[in-house]
């Protein structure tokens, strides 16, 4: 066995202090198996050790909340028996190496995290983040990324249906690319990895171990250098195919009553699944390798154990089963084995080729990681209101907003996916949240994916509450009622204390918003370490929403409906211009004050425009965000194919009232003979409320400031993404 | 001249599509089929006239843009 | 009409296929696993979309070749109706139940999106409910929807009236020659297409143009 | 017995890949570039030892399988 050197140590990513530590845990120094076994488990990616004790800060919990964080998804009750389950998860560096490989099997991963728990995927989102255009790697990132969620979704056969693309020289080096994935299961038939009670077998499911991923660190290690362009560390690729078959099966087995616990072999495969299922349910674990299906020769203990190889499940059946649970893994032509047992002993133990190379108690693996408190320096949130030039023409203006890369159409994007695949999306990519409806019935599930990445950077506390309310501003949009988020929280070096404040104050903002507006957290997944050239990218706490719609029927749209609508506008505006694209694009500025959040604004403003919805007395409403009021309508008269007039209030200066990000606000249409009613309604409410003008026509005209042609619009709007990839870059394929 | 570039995955990584078409070759009756593996085969068409150079070019564009050398490798043939 | 819908491995608009069929025909549709080798006794057999076998090697190449293949060649041999959807349509093409290849798009990416097509032929099970000439948007979402025959086949097609479907003048989404969308075999009871009309039979999810033609085989079926 | 079956496009059938590939390397500034045609090179493991059984048998998983003959020809290669 190969003596465990301070530098192989360190090639496995342990501080002197964790391996001492391990060394305490076991009494004696560990094997390089059990060394591998434990970095991965302390890893940050497995362990949340610089997370942890922030994350418990977050609200989990409501009454609809039937499983919060701690196993692969969250799950909500939204009526009649259903249950909806869902994550979102990232695959950033990975997908920088090698952009479809990368992204499509983190699209593979998330949905394996989903329907492992029983749910059959209904909806994907993705929410994505690349450098500044103009940086060589871009174009190849954004094609790359976008043909590998394609290719993999594609062929699973589960429309995506949304989600969000940005570009920032911050991430040039780094791109992030997150998953969200959403399910539906019946309430009685969840499945969780809490694998209980002795001497029941351990069954693994799916395609064969190779020697994918394996931690590139290790390779230096004398074991591992006989053949080093063999043992390069090697990307994940993924089978959509098998992955599709895997999905069919487990939802076949699990009709059946012969599962005690499954568990998809995400990152750390066999190890981490293995020492998760036995620590949830108190139990140990036998395992042999010798049983696990192989694609290689050859394969070490430390190679099975350590392999990411995608399309694998762990399981525990109940004794007795295991012949029935075969029948329909070869029937679906996938690989199942019995590789293990489960124990009282609370132990991890591994045989290979006869002989025990790991045997770890399981709580030294889980409980007994590193927890860090890690140090940081708060920073004073940017301030002020920048200056701009009150001069220049609006409607120009909008023009170059609506085709700049963060505004301008994703329809080159969404093109790419089969979005409409499962014969139930109701409310496809491009309006504020998608909306898929629950199959068989009248009820939809409304879908969003939302951060303000330069709001986060100038405030992350704020910002972290704006991703929130924006999500859950998102749902209301369309008429439903938000149930719950899950949450990515991508940052940069922790062990920076200016990322550290990032993290700790973006954690809290979450909180606080997810607490105000009853938007329990129920999943999340945390990636850190994303830098650029030794800077941290913008910080991005994703937030992917969740709501419920009683009526697909009643779902409001962007697009414009009628000529001769009487536009209002809920929400107050101050014409807050600090960080706002507006400022980026047209002034060239990154500067100001994020746009602050009131949340209790936000719960009255959502919550009246949702009940109008409902009511059946709006059906064209589109919430104000980026590019404010009038990006926002010119988003809604390029939906419909119907311009509109307005005229800004007495006193308001036009640029901060038109592009402006306050918060909390929405635009809606509505018939003409309606429009006194919500607005004493929304007197009534405390919620600011006011005409703007009409629907109608072929421009978008504000009195006494300009106007502008849709079809202008439109073509600015379509042009920017065709544009940037069209022709020179190959589209990648599998 | 004209250059055949072969450009198939490394070996250890994961090749999907070879691994279903050895199954569907099982499933047809063939026996004996082991491994299958499925690669690209890029031919172009080139009006460099030397060898030495004409390698050299074509192996740039493998580095460049025929091959994605995470995973794949390339060989390259060369005829007249 | 009794229908059955063939279940290749990842198949994935069968229950899409399904559903449209019993919301319509008010029966129950048989799902029929592709290593059966009988089919249940029924007027239509659906090849759905999806990705059978990954689409790995050539779309629909592996499903061709598949067991329930020859129950369904024989079914169509009989005159029984076989319809044939996106990937459903590349199964019949590698399983040489109608002419020609469906290759790469010429834009060489997947595309999701309505097209419009016009119905070029309205004398079959499948098209008699709609309008010679008609225009109809129904969704494509595939990445190997190209239509490809030699110019011999291609008059063929043309001079027997068997190009059910055409691509708007326009809204080719993936470079078919002579914008075909769809075409029929030459006893006119086997149609394969590219786009999607069980996803256009219901308002809320984009449309009806899609409920004609199973309104033609329920009539010319049952 | 190793087989590497080479299935190319015949010709006249038109290959956007092979364009888009040509097209890709003409604007990376490589000079001389003439056709480019893309097409898929499967490496077929064998237990069968004998050169015209072996050539037999992949000439049969070319024509129904591995190859659409519709629109693509194969090239056998054998290897011990
Ligand atoms: N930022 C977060 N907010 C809330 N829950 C989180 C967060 N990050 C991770 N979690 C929860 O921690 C658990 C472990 O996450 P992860 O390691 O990503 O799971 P998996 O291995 O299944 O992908 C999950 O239950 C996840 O939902
Ligand atoms: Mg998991």
């Amino acid at each position: 066995m190969t003596a465990i050197t301070p530098q192989i140590v360190k090639d496995h990513g342990l501080s002197e202090a964790e391996y001492a530590r391990i060394k305490e845990l076991l009494g004696r120094d560990p094997n390089l198996v059990e060394l591998g076994v434990f970095s991965v488990m302390w890893s940050e990616h497995c362990s949340y050790k610089s997370t942890r004790v922030h994350l418990k800060k977050l609200p989990t919990k409501a009454p609809w909340v039937l499983q919060g964080p701690g196993e692969n998804a969250g799950v909500i009750d939204i009526g009649d028996g259903d249950a909806c389950i869902f994550k979102m998860e990232s695959h950033n560096h990975p997908s920088f190496i090698e952009p479809y490989q990368g992204a499509a099997t983190g699209v593979g991963g998330i949905m394996r995290d989903v329907f492992t728990m029983g749910a059959r995927p209904v909806a994907m989102m993705n929410a994505l983040r690349f450098g500044a255009p103009d940086h060589p790697k871009t174009r190849h990132l954004v094609s790359g990324v976008v043909a590998g969620i394609g290719g993999y979704g594609n062929c699973m056969g589960v429309p995506t249906v949304g989600g969000e693309v940005n570009f920032h020289r911050s991430y040039n080096g780094n791109i992030l690319v997150n998953a969200m994935c959403v399910g539906l299961a019946r309430t009685d038939r969840i499945f969780l990895s809490a694998a209980k009670g002795a001497g029941n077998p351990v069954v693994y499911i799916g395609s064969k171990t190779g020697r994918d991923g394996i931690h590139g660190a290790t390779m230096a290690s004398a074991e591992f250098s006989e053949d080093s362009e063999e043992k390069r560390p090697t990307v994940q690729v993924g089978d959509p195919f098998t992955e599709k078959l895997l999905l069919e099966a487990c939802l076949e087995l699990m009709a059946t009553d012969a599962i005690i616990a499954i568990q998809d072999m995400g990152a750390a495969g066999l190890t981490s699944s293995s020492a998760e299922m036995g620590d949830k349910g108190g139990s140990g674990i036998e395992l042999d390798l010798d049983k696990v299906p192989q694609r290689e020769p050859n394969m070490t203990a430390y190679d099975m154990m350590l392999s990411e190889s995608q399309e694998r499940m762990l399981a525990v059946l109940k004794p007795g089963r295991e012949k029935e649970a075969e029948a329909i893994f070869r029937k679906w032509e996938l690989d199942f084995a019995v590789i293990g047992i489960t124990t009282d002993t609370h132990r991890l133990v591994v045989r290979h080729k006869g002989e025990v190379v790991a045997d770890m108690p399981i709580t030294a693996l889980s409980d007994a990681a590193p927890v860090y408190e890690r140090p940081f320096v708060e920073a004073a949130p940017q301030e002020g209101a920048p200056v701009f030039d009150p001069s220049r023409d609006v409607m120009q203006s909008l023009v170059k907003l609506v085709g700049s890369p963060d505004m301008c159409s994703r329809r080159w994007v969404w093109e790419q996916y089969d979005n409409t695949v499962m014969n139930d999306t109701v409310q496809r990519p491009g309006g504020d949240a998608a909306v898929v409806r629950v199959h068989g019935s009248s009820k939809g599930l409304a879908i969003t994916t939302d951060v303000t990445p330069r709001y986060c950077f100038a405030d992350p506390y704020e910002g972290a509450k704006q991703a929130v309310a924006e999500s859950w501003r998102n749902i209301c949009a369309v008429g439903g009622r938000p149930m719950a988020v899950t949450d990515n929280l991508n940052f940069g070096n922790p062990e920076k204390p200016r990322n550290m404040w990032q993290i700790v104050a973006g954690v809290a903002g979450i909180g606080e918003a997810c607490r105000a507006l009853d938007y329990p957290v129920i999943s999340g997944n945390c990636s850190l370490y994303n830098e650029t050239n030794g800077e941290g990218i913008l910080p991005t706490p994703a937030i992917g929403g969740v709501g419920l719609l009683k009526d697909v029927q009643r779902m409001a749209t962007v697009a414009l409906k009628r000529a001769g609508d009487a536009l209002i506008l809920i929400g107050a505006t101050n014409g807050h211009l600090g960080q706002s694209i507006y400022l980026r694009e047209i002034e060239g500025k990154e500067e100001g004050a994020a746009p602050p959040v009131d949340l209790s604004a936000e719960k009255r403003n959502g919550d009246l425009v949702r009940g109008l919805i409902e009511q059946g007395r709006v059906d064209t409403c589109h919430d104000l965000s980026d590019g404010g009021l009038l990006a926002a309508l010119a988003e809604m008269a390029m939906a419909g194919g119907i311009g509109a007039q307005i005229a800004l209030p007495e006193g308001a200066a036009a640029i901060p009232f038109l592009f402006g990000e306050d918060q909390a606000r929405y635009l809606v249409a509505v018939p003409s003979a309606n429009a006194a009613g919500i607005l004493a309604e929304a007197k009534t409410a405390g919620v600011p409320a006011a005409s703007l003008g009409v629907t109608g026509g072929d421009k978008i005209a504000v009195k006494d400031v300009g106007a502008v042609a849709i079809g202008a619009l439109r073509k600015a709007y379509e042009a920017w993404f065709p544009a940037y990839l069209g022709g020179s870059e190959l589209p990648p394929s599998n | 001249m004209r250059a055949r570039v072969f450009v198939t995955l490394k070996t250890g990584v994961l090749d999907p599509q070879g691994k279903a078409i050895g199954h569907a070759l099982e499933g047809l009756g063939f026996r004996g089929v082991g491994e299958v593996r499925q690669g690209k085969l890029i031919e172009v068409e080139l009006s460099e006239t030397d060898e030495a150079r004409a390698r050299a070019s074509v192996k740039e564009m493998c580095e460049k843009l025929l091959a994605n050398t995470v995973i794949e490798k390339y060989e390259i043939e060369l005829r007249p | 009409m009794k229908s059955a819908v063939i279940v290749f491995p990842a198949s994935n608009c069968d229950r899409d296929a399904a559903t449209a069929l019993e919301s319509l025909t008010g029966h129950k549709t048989e799902m029929v696993w592709h290593q059966d080798t009988d089919l249940p006794n029924v007027d239509l057999v659906v090849l759905p979309g999806g990705f059978s076998y990954g689409d790995y090697l050539r779309s629909g190449a592996m499903a061709g070749q598949s067991a329930i293949m020859r129950a369904v060649k024989a079914h169509a041999e009989k005159g029984g109706a076989v319809l044939g959807i996106c990937n459903g349509f590349q199964v019949l093409t590698e399983s040489h139940l109608l002419p020609g290849a469906l290759m790469k798009n010429a834009g060489l990416k997947f595309v999701c999106r309505p097209v419009t097509l016009e119905v070029s032929e309205t004398q079959s099970a499948f098209t008699r409910f709609y309008e010679n000439g008609q225009k109809v948007v129904f969704p494509v979402a595939h990445g190997d929807g190209n239509y490809f025959a030699d110019p011999e086949t291609l008059d063929r097609l043309e001079g027997e009236g068997r190009i059910a479907f055409r691509y708007a003048e326009g809204d080719n989404p993936n470079g078919s020659v002579r914008n075909i969308a769809g075409i029929l075999n030459a006893t006119r009871n086997v149609l394969g297409l590219m786009p999607h009309p069980e996803r256009v039979v219901d308002p809320l999810l984009g449309g009806t143009d899609g409920i004609p033609m199973f309104k033609s085989l329920i009539e010319a079926l049952s």
